[in-house]
């Protein structure tokens, strides 16, 4: 049984993906329905435009640290047909994961992206403004991550000292190739990137 | 003839008519020039009321301090901001003896001119409480065809203006040329 | 030679019309916008990064702080989230005070944002402080309930946390008597302004299919056109057994943006008064251990607040910390098609605008 | 059932509203005096009034020299004391008798001591009337914790103001950004010059006095561009470049709105304007509705108040042109605004409301206070807008200048001008003329500024409502994408 009270048997949306793009659908459970995380972008444009799905709506997007792998949740919505659909993409690497951005379909997921690399860390390819959003350029890490802090492999990822306290922190030397730079170096819209 | 106050008016008002015009022509900054320029206007309407021409004073602080100013305003802000500099020294070698000539015309013509002195009695028995009065009715009286003639100029001048806004949609600076002329 | 340069305005953080600690560095062209470019994170708290090491029912004053004029309504969507995720039933009668200061708290969050918008088209305060009074009376009821007039951490997962005193119900009777009339007084305010309507009519549109598209929610969704409320779409807290229209807009504009929340205050007086009518007695929340600890699984709950829809992304892996907690921020997805919306405006009506998407800093930033 | 347990005192339940519902008012205050204080009230107020009456009587009846001070009654001034002066006639300085140097000062000093101290106290005081009233239209109190009811709160703001620190932004121009607070000052104060607060007491009654009203407040226009300019602020140079814009647009609907007044009262000198009203027992607001309308409207334009405060919006440019301007220096800004909208009231009551006459009530009470009654009026009427109105946009602002009021305005002045010429062949039946012309006019304005609006195109919005439907209507949620 899905979870939320409208969500679609996630079933049905697998089979009809693999039926319309052959082998996309990694894992299923009752909730969701992992997909192959280079055919994202493809998956959700067809989820989007077929009349049996009409996933018109990007409802959520978020990430979550499964300590070796991400997982970016997509919650999609149909607002026709008032249902939900879960689709997960798995990321390959934890250190840097890249997988295609989903802005060319939905316009909603260019803040929620840009907000998942922000706190997460992960770059989204073909993103306009793949910039971080909370926080500034040459922040060290990324907060969301299970081992931010470089508190690596733990359960417990307490944020025990402030980043910039001081220069012989053993936190400041992990991220010492990213400088802090909080001048307002953007002056022109040229250098602001983005379409 | 003149009384002293009158007499000192005169030298305040002509020195600072003269000084800030100066400063407009020798400043490098050309906001501080338009400053300066409204200063020397604001001094000549000064000088007009020693005179006792009272309309034509406040028509020169009207005009001129306030129209013609907000026209080069206009003109300085539409000015790019890398030749926003005051750059007299281009044209010098024409300006100069462009000058040089216009002075020596005027001067002649003030050599030239019977000056019709009146007599400090003629002065007092004179009326200067109602120049607007007659200035109107010389106006629409004496001068009527010229008066007429300015009001069509102008006319054209705002007809003109219209067009050239509506037609020159990617050549703004022609709006200006035609403001400032 | 004239030419015009584009050059850089920085809006904010401190500015009279971002409502908060928001910035955006506009590239205009005299008074028209060529570009702009939101830069937001000034009250970035890492409520997400926090809220794993916390239990579930610590979490709730997090959720005051995100939204902090919609506090009822985020502790309503943390608690259903959770509940869903524990399988926690809720007695009735905790449903019914949900929905009664949820409902409220759209109230005064939509007085909130229809009085700044007005201010924001330069009215000088004065719809702003009339809109206030009820607002204020709420935040009386409030008080007088929880103790807190803004950062309320009201309801608890099962149920709410406190009985609201026996003062309470007199004085909510006598407020949802006066608002309908109330309201009535603030739509003539506005709409017979002709300043007003001259101001927001046709300005800033969304069309229909760009205010899906671009993952709109709430007001800002339905002004456009989009029939589209959880309330009635996905029911939560028994919102079926109660009577409301959905209002919407036609054209997609900021005075529409603004109507529809106006006429939603109206519907809100009226679900209140079905709530007061049939309440029960019973008990106001249901016992739940300490620590609580959700079967291992994940959970997306969402309710309808003022600002849209408002989710909660919870993931349990069964310990009494959540082991991820996304808040699905309207404010925040809500401006996704500003950039779009101010491209070619001048810079009253973006203001205007951004009015009109109404957004909380604390909760875009969180 | 529900436990609804009914209490009394509902609303105070919170303590925050027992303590709003304690607080003493003004109102209170009085209607708690003893009837033995009223009534020393009363009879105060009467005294005033009466003992004003007095010296007016005694003022117009000629028993003093009625005439304050007059640029051109200094000859004759001159002259009286001089032979007042002859035992002494000895030169004092330059040539100067005693008698020239007192004829000249003594009246200058006392005009402008006189105007001087009703603007600074009007300044003091103006600042508490807005705030509290502006608190009464919007359901709050306003100041009223520095002294009773909050009267010395003006002070404290303005030692709060001094306190603080002047800055002066890096970039800024420094000479320009020293000027304009003092530079605005100037055409605030001269523009009090012609206006005539009572019989022959004006401290500068020129003959063109009209024209230097027009043109002293025109010269504000640069102090404002300088400030905007020299702070090196994208948000002031927005500000200033709207004042520019704007005041040069709204310059013309003034100009030609006076000019209506000038034809119909045949004289640009502002006591003759007055004493054109109180010969003919007409305000001219009567007789050209259109002309005062426009010369309102449009003053609020140029004095930045609401709806047309586009020059100093708060929620788009923050402040407009004084945004970088910090301390006594903003303080001044703001004190011309608040004085230049009372000199917009003068401006208007002198113009269109029969200046310090009142229907020959003028004779009892001093004129001077009359003028000062109506200017306030006005300004009251500014608050009143500032309470009430959103702003418009700046190109809004300019159509309707361009569009509407410099159109109208020329057909205006025409209207009037053939009525002028009406009256002046049938001067024997003039005030049948003045009824049937005050008649036509209101009726002509409001049919010309109907059809224009048409003709140009305007659609009233709110004759055509557009309200939010319900989904039901729309057949309900699973319409949605399909909705025109």
């Amino acid at each position: 049984m899905p979870s939320g009270p409208n969500q679609l048997q996630s079933k049905i949306v697998a089979d009809a993906l693999n039926s319309a793009i052959p082998g996309v659908v990694k894992t299923l459970t009752d909730d969701w329905v992992e997909v192959e995380a280079q055919q994202i972008e493809e998956c959700l444009l067809w989820l989007r435009d077929s009349e049996e799905f009409d996933a018109a709506q990007l409802s959520n997007l978020c990430a979550v640290d499964y300590h070796d792998y991400f997982m970016v949740v997509y919650h999609l919505q149909s607002l026709d047909l008032n249902h939900q659909i879960v689709i997960k993409v798995r990321t390959q690497d934890h250190s840097d994961p890249i997988i295609p951005s989903a802005v060319s379909v939905y316009k909603g997921a260019l803040l929620q992206e840009r907000e998942t690399y922000d706190l997460m860390g992960i770059k989204f390819e073909n993103h306009p403004d793949m910039r971080r959003l909370f926080l500034w350029d040459g922040f060290p890490g990324h907060p969301l991550r299970k081992d931010f802090l470089g508190i690596g492999g733990g359960r417990t990822s307490g944020l025990n000292r402030f980043p910039f306290e001081n220069e012989s922190d053993p936190v400041r030397v992990i991220n010492q190739d990213n400088r802090v730079d909080d001048s307002d170096s953007q002056e022109s819209p040229s250098s602001w990137g983005g379409a | 003839m003149e009384s002293l106050g009158v007499v000192i008016a005169f030298y305040v008002l002509s020195t600072i008519t003269i000084g800030s015009a100066l400063a407009v022509f020798l400043l490098r900054n050309l906001v501080h020039a338009i400053v300066l320029l409204v200063l020397s206007f604001l001094g000549m309407a000064g000088l007009f009321l020693t005179l006792s021409a009272d309309f034509i004073a406040i028509s020169q602080i009207l005009i001129y301090a306030g129209a013609i100013s907000v026209l080069l305003v206009f003109a300085v802000m539409l000015t790019p901001l890398g030749s926003r500099d005051n750059a007299n020294s281009l044209y010098i070698n024409i300006g100069a003896p462009v000058g040089f000539l216009i002075s020596l015309l005027i001067g002649f013509m003030a050599w030239n001119t019977s000056w019709n002195e009146l007599s400090s009695n003629e002065i007092k028995q004179r009326d200067f409480t109602d120049t607007i009065r007659e200035i109107g009715d010389q106006l629409l009286d004496k001068h009527l065809l010229s008066f007429e003639v300015a009001s069509v100029l102008l006319l054209f001048a705002l007809v003109g203006a219209i067009i050239l806004v509506k037609e020159v949609k990617k050549e703004e600076d022609l709006i200006v040329e035609s403001e400032n002329s | 030679m004239t030419t015009s340069e584009p050059y850089v305005l920085n809006i904010g953080p401190q500015h009279p019309s971002t409502h908060g600690v928001f910035r955006i560095r506009v590239v205009m062209d005299g008074e028209k916008i060529q570009d702009i470019d939101m830069i937001v994170g000034y009250l970035h708290r890492s409520m997400e990064k926090l809220a794993e090491e916390r239990t579930y029912t610590q979490n709730i004053p997090f959720t005051d702080r995100a939204d902090y004029l919609a506090a009822m309504s985020g502790n309503l969507g943390l608690c259903l989230a959770a509940e869903r995720l524990a399988a926690v039933e809720v007695p009735d009668r905790a449903s019914h005070l949900r929905v009664i200061f949820a409902e409220l708290q759209r109230i005064a969050s939509h007085a909130m944002a229809n009085g700044t918008l007005v201010s924001d088209a330069g009215a000088w305060q004065t719809p702003l402080l009339y809109m206030f009074r009820e607002r204020e009376k709420i935040l009386d009821l409030f008080e007088m309930t929880c103790g807190a007039r803004l950062t309320t951490n009201y309801m608890r997962i099962g149920g709410v946390a406190f009985e609201p005193p026996p003062e309470f119900w007199p004085a909510l009777d006598e407020l949802v008597n006066e608002l309908p009339e109330r309201i009535d007084e603030y739509a003539q305010l506005v709409q017979e302004n002709e300043i007003f309507v001259a101001r927001t009519r046709n300005i800033g549109i969304i069309s229909p299919e760009d205010a899906i598209n671009g993952s709109l929610v709430g007001p800002a969704l339905r002004g456009s056109g989009v029939p589209w409320d959880l309330r009635k779409t996905e029911p939560y807290c028994g919102y079926d057994n109660f009577e409301f229209e959905v209002p919407v807009g036609t054209v997609g504009d900021v005075y529409d943006r603004f109507m529809v929340r106006l006429e939603e205050t109206r519907q809100s007086t009226k679900i209140i008064q079905q709530a007061i009518d049939s309440i029960s007695d019973g008990p106001h929340k249901t016992d739940i251990p300490l620590a609580l600890r959700p079967e291992p699984g994940e959970v997306y709950g969402r309710v309808e607040g003022p600002r849209g829809e408002l989710g909660f992304y919870l993931v349990s892996d069964g310990s009494p910390a959540p082991y991820r907690f996304h808040i699905r921020a309207p404010s925040l997805i809500n401006l996704s098609l500003l950039r779009d919306m101010a491209r070619g405006a001048s810079l009253s009506d973006a203001v205007v605008t951004l009015g009109s998407i109404d957004i909380v800093v604390g909760e875009i930033d969180r | 059932m529900t436990p609804k347990i009914p209490s009394s005192n509902s609303t105070s339940a919170t303590p925050m509203n027992r303590q709003i519902a304690a607080r003493p008012t003004l109102l209170g205050f009085v209607q708690n005096f003893s009837i033995k204080t009223k009534l020393i009230l009363g009879i105060l107020g009467l005294i005033f009034l009466v003992g004003n009456g007095l010296i007016a009587f005694i003022v117009i009846d000629g028993r003093l020299d009625g005439k304050w001070y007059d640029i051109r009654d200094l000859g004759y001034s001159i002259e009286f004391l001089r032979t007042k002066l002859a035992s002494n006639n000895q030169e004092l300085i330059l040539g100067y008798t005693l008698g020239d140097v007192l004829a000249y000062w003594v009246p200058a000093v006392i005009g402008a001591v006189g105007i001087l101290s009703f603007l600074g106290g009007f300044l003091l005081i103006g600042s508490w009337i807005e705030r509290r009233l502006l608190a009464r239209f919007q359901i709050r109190t306003g100041p009223n914790r520095v002294g009773p009811y909050g009267l010395l709160q003006p002070i404290a703001d303005a030692l709060k103001l001094m306190q603080k620190e002047v800055l002066i932004p890096i970039g800024a121009d420094k000479m320009l950004f020293f000027l304009p607070p003092i530079l605005v000052f100037i055409p605030a104060m001269l523009t009090w010059g012609p206006i005539p607060w009572s019989a022959n007491m004006s401290y500068l009654d020129i003959n063109v006095g009209l024209l230097y009203v027009i043109s002293i407040t025109s010269l504000s226009v640069l102090a404002v561009w300088m400030a905007g300019w020299a702070s090196n602020n994208h948000y002031a140079l927005l500000g200033s470049m709207r004042t520019v814009a704007m005041m040069v647009s709204y310059e013309i609907p003034i100009g030609l709105s006076l000019l209506s007044v000038v034809l119909m009262t045949g004289s640009l000198r502002l006591s003759s304007i007055v004493s054109w009203q109180a010969d003919h027992y007409l305000w001219l607001a009567l007789i050209m509705p259109f002309a005062f309308f426009t010369f309102f409207f449009s003053s609020t334009a140029e004095i930045n108040r609401t709806p047309n405060d586009i020059a100093e919006a708060e929620s788009e440019i923050v402040a407009g042109f004084h945004t970088e301007y910090s301390g006594m220096k903003a303080g001044l800004f703001l004190a011309v605004e608040l004085g230049n909208a009372l000199l917009t009231g003068a401006l208007v009551a002198t113009f269109f409301l029969g200046g310090y006459t009142l229907f020959g009530l003028e004779n009892w009470i001093p004129g001077y206070l009359i003028l000062a009654g109506k200017a306030t009026l006005g300004y009251f009427f500014f608050i009143w807008l500032r309470g009430t109105l959103p702003r418009f946009r700046i190109d809004q602002l300019m159509s309707f200048a361009w569009k509407y009021l410099i159109p109208l305005s020329i057909a205006h002045v025409l209207l009037i001008a053939v009525e002028v010429s009406i009256v002046a062949r049938l001067e024997s039946v003039e005030w049948l003329i003045y009824i049937l012309f005050v008649v036509f006019n209101v009726l002509i304005t409001i049919y010309a500024v109907r059809s224009w609006a048409k003709a140009i195109g305007y659609t009233s919005e709110i004759e055509h409502p557009q309200q939010p439907v319900f989904a039901t209507q729309m057949g309900g949620i699973k319409a949605a994408r399909h909705i025109g």
